[in-house]
């Protein structure tokens, strides 16, 4: 596992989600990840791998292994052409939710995470990276 | 589908969740659950996450919803075995779980049960174990 | 990177926080907790800030944050010996700490942890201690 | 300790956060402030001190004796020149955050002082003034 593989993995259906979270897994281990480290980042890609099917009606997640200076990470990219998100701030919000869900899967992977960037265009889809630091 | 087994344990129910839970599981689950709180009259039911590996905000709402239902159902939701992994994670997450109550292991999580009855342990007569 | 010490005491985890914590040393201090109230079986964890001068919103998001995790591995935490101008000067900047439990000093703090316990004092086997 | 002093304290690292506490500490007791104004100056000056860490990127804190007839008392100004703050109404809302804290440094530091100035340019930085008098 060479830390400038890019693996993209299809997210479309919820045995995809299941996979995303052992790809990412197995990258943050490679990382040299503690386990409290490897834990947040795959519930933060959890979430946004989720969101990215209920959503975005389905999309990809890119795994990139990364590094500045001396400190290696891992980052993820979530892509859908999905609705878009209308207003964002809303949406980071915790507790909200247009879904029925618990509304904290942006905002804790957000907070799960030492990067987050989310790019969203309604009607044409969204786009969230978020990386995390060992 | 595969469905989750549900054990009896005394007086409580017992379920271990070792794999990664699908929309539809999870709710077969609930369902289940709720039938045999039912047929069997149990006090308790004991969630035995101690397999998972991450526990994410979807898998949080269904603890929590398994936790209200049961306690219509007139039995108490004990969730055991949390890695401190995830605890940690959960927490800066958002998800600190309050409707539900936690124990260390299976045993505890069953002295939990027992003390919150009104009948003091021993005194009481057994509901048939099947 | 120095970490702070926890010990055991009886069936409770003693934390003494002297110094200004920066971010990586409460992230540890949290880590270090949670593997030792499971490692333990701790019910208990007691975090003695008698030493602090002030407790800033950042510290008290990590007393929030390690009482919110040590519920979830069944362990309560108790905060003791919080400085009155402390207690004051965090109640203006609108801390209320709601989700943890205080105590005077440590042994206020041990007396609230056992009269939480299901069990009766002294009819519980003790956990190993190491 | 003369009580025309001006220190400038660079902010740079989570250790100079420290460094901004205990100075304000000797000058708040220099100014014959009593323990509990003692503390809530501090307590102050650590949450501005820490937002200009985290969210300016690094800056300084400047600190005063300042004086008004009988009265004594110490001035903070913290200074960055980092992102500044778009909507300062809902900056100052106590459990506000963009950085997954608790949303109360600026609202609770503002609580903390008999004087609050804010000022702050987007793209170009963020200068926050408190008072307290003995
Ligand atoms: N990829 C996406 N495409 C469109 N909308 C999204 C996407 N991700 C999140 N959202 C919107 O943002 C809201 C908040 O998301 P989140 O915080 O994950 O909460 P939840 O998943 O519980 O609804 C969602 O309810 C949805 O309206
Ligand atoms: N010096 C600063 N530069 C840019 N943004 C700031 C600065 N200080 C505060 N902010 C913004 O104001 C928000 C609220 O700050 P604060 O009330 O201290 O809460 P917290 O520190 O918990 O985020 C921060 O999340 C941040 O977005």
């Amino acid at each position: 596992m060479s830390p400038t593989t890019n693996d993209v993995l299809a997210i479309r259906t919820s045995n995809d989600v299941v996979r995303v979270r052992q790809e990412v897994r197995m990258r943050a281990v490679a990382a040299g990840f503690g386990l409290v480290d490897q834990t947040k980042i795959v519930t933060a890609a959890s979430e946004l791998a989720r969101n990215t099917l209920d959503y975005g009606g389905g999309g990809t997640c890119t795994i990139e292994a990364v590094q500045t200076g001396k400190r290696r990470g891992v980052r993820l990219t979530f892509e859908d052409q999905g609705p878009g998100i209308p207003d964002l701030e809303l949406a980071l919000k915790d507790g909200y939710t247009t879904g029925g869900g618990l509304g904290l899967g942006l905002s804790g992977a957000r907070r799960l995470s030492n990067e987050f960037e989310i790019h969203s265009v309604v009607g044409q889809g969204t786009r969230i990276s978020i990386a995390r630091w060992k | 589908m595969d469905r989750i087994p549900i054990l009896k344990l005394g007086r409580a129910l017992l379920v271990t969740i070792q794999v990664d839970m699908h929309d539809r599981l999870a709710l077969a689950l609930e369902e289940d659950l709720s039938a045999r709180i039912v047929a069997t009259g149990a006090r308790g039911v004991l969630i035995d996450i101690s397999g998972l590996e991450i526990v994410d905000s979807f898998m949080g709402r269904m603890l929590d919803s398994i936790a209200a239902v049961s306690r219509l159902l007139d039995a108490e939701t004990v969730v055991v075995g949390m890695r401190p992994a995830v605890a940690i994670t959960l927490v800066e997450l958002g998800l600190a779980l309050t409707g539900v109550q936690t124990a260390l292991n299976v045993e505890r999580g069953m002295a939990l049960i027992g003390h919150r009855l009104p009948e003091a342990s021993g005194e009481f007569d057994e509901p048939d174990d099947e």
